[in-house]
């Protein structure tokens, strides 16, 4: 069992209060989304929870250790930020490869693509390719670490309806499989995730 | 951003602004009936010597500036304190004016003394770099727009450009020992005349309190602009 | 008086020199005098507002 | 650090055309010369001298984009921070990467250009020494500033303003055929420095 425990969080950027004494536990299988207007701090929530912003008030937990002080952190989460973190000039096939190089894992791309029916895809240039077809190519980046949490920034933006449910369903069978995954949205997802704070 | 002044410093600020301009306009006009009507013409430049009176004081509180700026953006990484944040930036602009007189007034000497408008002295050619450095930490300072950001960047740069500056100088140096020719007269000669010291004296007094003036000027924007902030945050 | 506007042949030297000097330290005065004004004008104003 | 090292060359290896521009574009520098100045042997030997060094510093300059840039703007640099923690790692390994892809080419052809403007063996090889060693410091020099202007309006114009004073003393000495261990002396301050300050201008991007 893992437990991500969120304590008395506040957080300033630069002169502005953008987090203020949020509080929240997260046990494996579950999954949070976060909901607030734009600019409301949701991803600077993200930022801290994945240690790039070290600046904050408060404590954050993973398995009673401080994620601050614990230097093999980095190995449980992965995120995808609303950059695709792809190279526009490379294809499809060059851009995983040099991800695989990053985490120093071997990966089936044909495999890979199938997820999100993309196969056909793979030698094309990432400039030619549609902005939500960019953005479930930067999702496959879960794929790459055994992970144990997921944070995702926005991850509904430009996918289509079928692409949505995929999503819904990796993001559930990782549930099942004792992930926690902690979703940023501006739209409603009551129907298909209960659990919800609003900042 | 808590600028971290007290009242009492804040009202000094503010109410030094008349005294430093009248004191300023007295300054240069002593300074100026010294310079240009007392003092002798020297007997080897004649005339043309009395733009040293403008020419040294703007290079050196040209170099002085940069002392401070870097100076201050030091003592801004050990504090943390933004006041020495805001004084490095109000300083720089102060500085790269007076780096841009004693370039322009150091080349209109240059004329009648050497007989070209510009020689590439070492003196002379630092300066020009000196320019570069201080127009590079203004536009980095405005090319960021998250402000906090940016004093922190540019902080950083004013150190690196501080760490440079004799570097720049100990190799524009060794270059002019190689293509120096040699016919070009010194600029200042060793001694200077009692006479002509106290123009110059007068004059650095004058520039110095010009300084002083728009600096603190400057400061009162800053503290504005600080109230400005607060009061919309509140509302 | 002719001697001074003459400068000893040097005049447009010196001229431009002192001319180019305070033309520049006036500019730079009230550039940053004129900023000041506006950041008062628009202090006033709030307060005006809030009164 | 392999494996960063490893992924920014595949990186430029992608795009493969950047090994062959900033190559070509040294030797467009160089061959303006004659038609420039006139094919007078003496002549063209002292001008190489000098262009050699504007050709380098140009092309080092007009990649920085590449060193930090790009990677912070896809969002590369995050996956990369967050796998590879050691920023000093990190910045080595761009180091070695923008030399190989950017410096390295120039190294390659500039016997066959000393040949072409009559250069002599032993100037060439001390052309050769100076070149090399002023280079190393010129890429400490640009991955400090490009980390440093990560967040400023992309203008190369900027980056120039704040890079050339900075290359002055190494063009200086640069010209001067026996001065490569200055040039040494300079690459290792510059790498102290650079060190320090790209590490500090990442840390407050990140955040």
């Amino acid at each position: 069992m893992n437990e991500l425990k969120i304590e008395d969080l506040t957080c300033y950027r630069g002169e502005n209060l953008v987090l203020k004494d949020l509080n929240t536990k997260l046990k494996s299988g579950e999954t949070l989304v976060i909901r607030g207007k734009n600019g409301s701090g949701k991803t600077t929530l993200l930022r801290v929870l994945s240690n790039f912003i070290k600046s904050y008030n408060g404590k954050i937990l993973f398995n009673d250790q401080n994620i601050i002080e614990d230097a093999n952190y980095r190995y449980f989460f992965n995120f995808v930020c609303q950059k695709n973190s792809l190279k526009d000039n490379l294809s499809v096939k060059n851009n995983l490869k040099l991800w695989e190089i990053i985490y120093q894992k071997n990966i089936s791309y044909s495999k890979l693509l199938e997820d999100f029916n993309m196969s056909h895809l793979v030698e094309r240039d990432v400039a030619s390719l549609s902005d939500g077809q960019k953005k479930c190519i930067s999702l496959l980046r879960l794929n790459f670490t055994e992970s144990k949490i997921w944070f995702l920034d926005e991850p509904f933006v430009f996918l289509d309806e079928e692409n949505s449910q995929i999503l819904i369903q990796k993001i559930k069978n990782f549930n099942t499989n004792n992930g926690i995954v902690i979703i940023t949205s501006n739209i409603n997802l009551q129907n298909t995730f209960t659990n919800e704070i609003k900042i | 951003m808590n600028l971290r002044l007290t009242n009492k410093q804040i009202n000094i600020i503010e109410k030094a602004n008349p005294f430093l301009i009248v004191s300023t306009i007295v300054a240069f006009t002593f300074g100026l009936y010294f310079s240009l009507l007392q003092s002798p013409p020297d007997y080897i430049q004649g005339d043309s010597m009395r733009i040293m009176y403008i020419h040294v004081p703007s290079a050196w509180f040209a170099l002085m500036a940069y002392t401070i700026l870097a100076g201050s953006s030091v003592l801004w990484f050990i504090t943390r304190n933004p006041i020495f944040s805001i004084i490095a930036r109000s300083i720089a602009q102060i500085g790269m004016i007076f780096t841009l007189i004693s370039l322009v007034t150091g080349s209109i000497w240059g004329k009648p003394t050497w007989g070209v408008w510009w020689v590439w002295d070492a003196r002379l050619t630092s300066m020009l770099l000196l320019f570069f450095l201080y127009l590079a930490y203004i536009f980095l300072w405005q090319s960021i727009t998250n402000k906090d950001l940016a004093s922190k960047i540019s902080a950083a740069l004013a150190i690196v450009g501080f760490v440079n500056i004799p570097i720049i100088k100990f190799s524009v140096d060794w270059w002019n020992t190689l293509h120096q020719p040699a016919t070009i007269s010194k600029l200042s000669s060793p001694s200077i005349d009692i006479s002509m010291m106290v123009p110059l004296f007068i004059m650095t007094l004058a520039t110095f309190l010009f300084l002083v003036t728009v600096f603190f000027i400057r400061l009162r924007i800053e503290i504005l602009d600080n109230k400005i902030l607060r009061i919309r945050e509140v509302e | 008086m002719n001697e001074l506007i003459s400068m000893g042949g040097y005049a447009p030297f010196i001229w431009s020199a002192y001319g180019f000097f305070f033309i520049t330290i006036v500019i730079l005065f009230f550039t940053n005098f004129l900023r000041l004004k506006k950041r008062e004008e628009v202090l006033n104003k709030i307060n005006n507002n809030r009164d | 650090m392999l494996a960063l090292l490893k992924r920014d060359l595949y990186l430029a290896l992608y795009s493969s055309s950047s090994f062959f521009y900033t190559s070509s574009f040294f030797v467009l520098v160089l061959i303006i010369l004659p038609f420039l100045f006139g094919t007078n042997n003496v002549q063209l030997q002292v001008l190489f001298k000098g262009i050699i060094w504007i050709g380098l510093s140009l092309s080092i300059l007009l990649t920085m984009e590449r060193i930090f840039n790009a990677d912070y703007e896809d969002g590369n640099l995050d996956i990369i921070i967050q796998r590879y923690p050691s920023l000093e790692t990190i910045i080595i390994s761009k180091y070695i990467t923008h030399w190989v892809v950017y410096c390295l080419p120039l190294f390659i052809i500039l016997p066959i250009l000393s040949f072409l403007f009559y250069v002599s063996l032993d100037n060439f090889f001390l052309i050769f020494l100076n070149l090399l060693f002023g280079s190393f410091g010129m890429v400490f020099i640009v991955t400090f500033v490009s980390a440093l202007t990560l967040g400023a309006k992309r203008t190369i114009f900027l980056k120039a303003i704040i890079v050339i004073p900075l290359f002055v003393p190494f063009l200086i000495f640069g010209t001067n055929l026996e001065s490569w261990p200055i040039l040494l002396a300079l690459s290792m301050m510059s790498f102290v420095l650079s060190m320090y300050v790209s590490a500090y201008g990442l840390r407050l991007y990140v955040e």
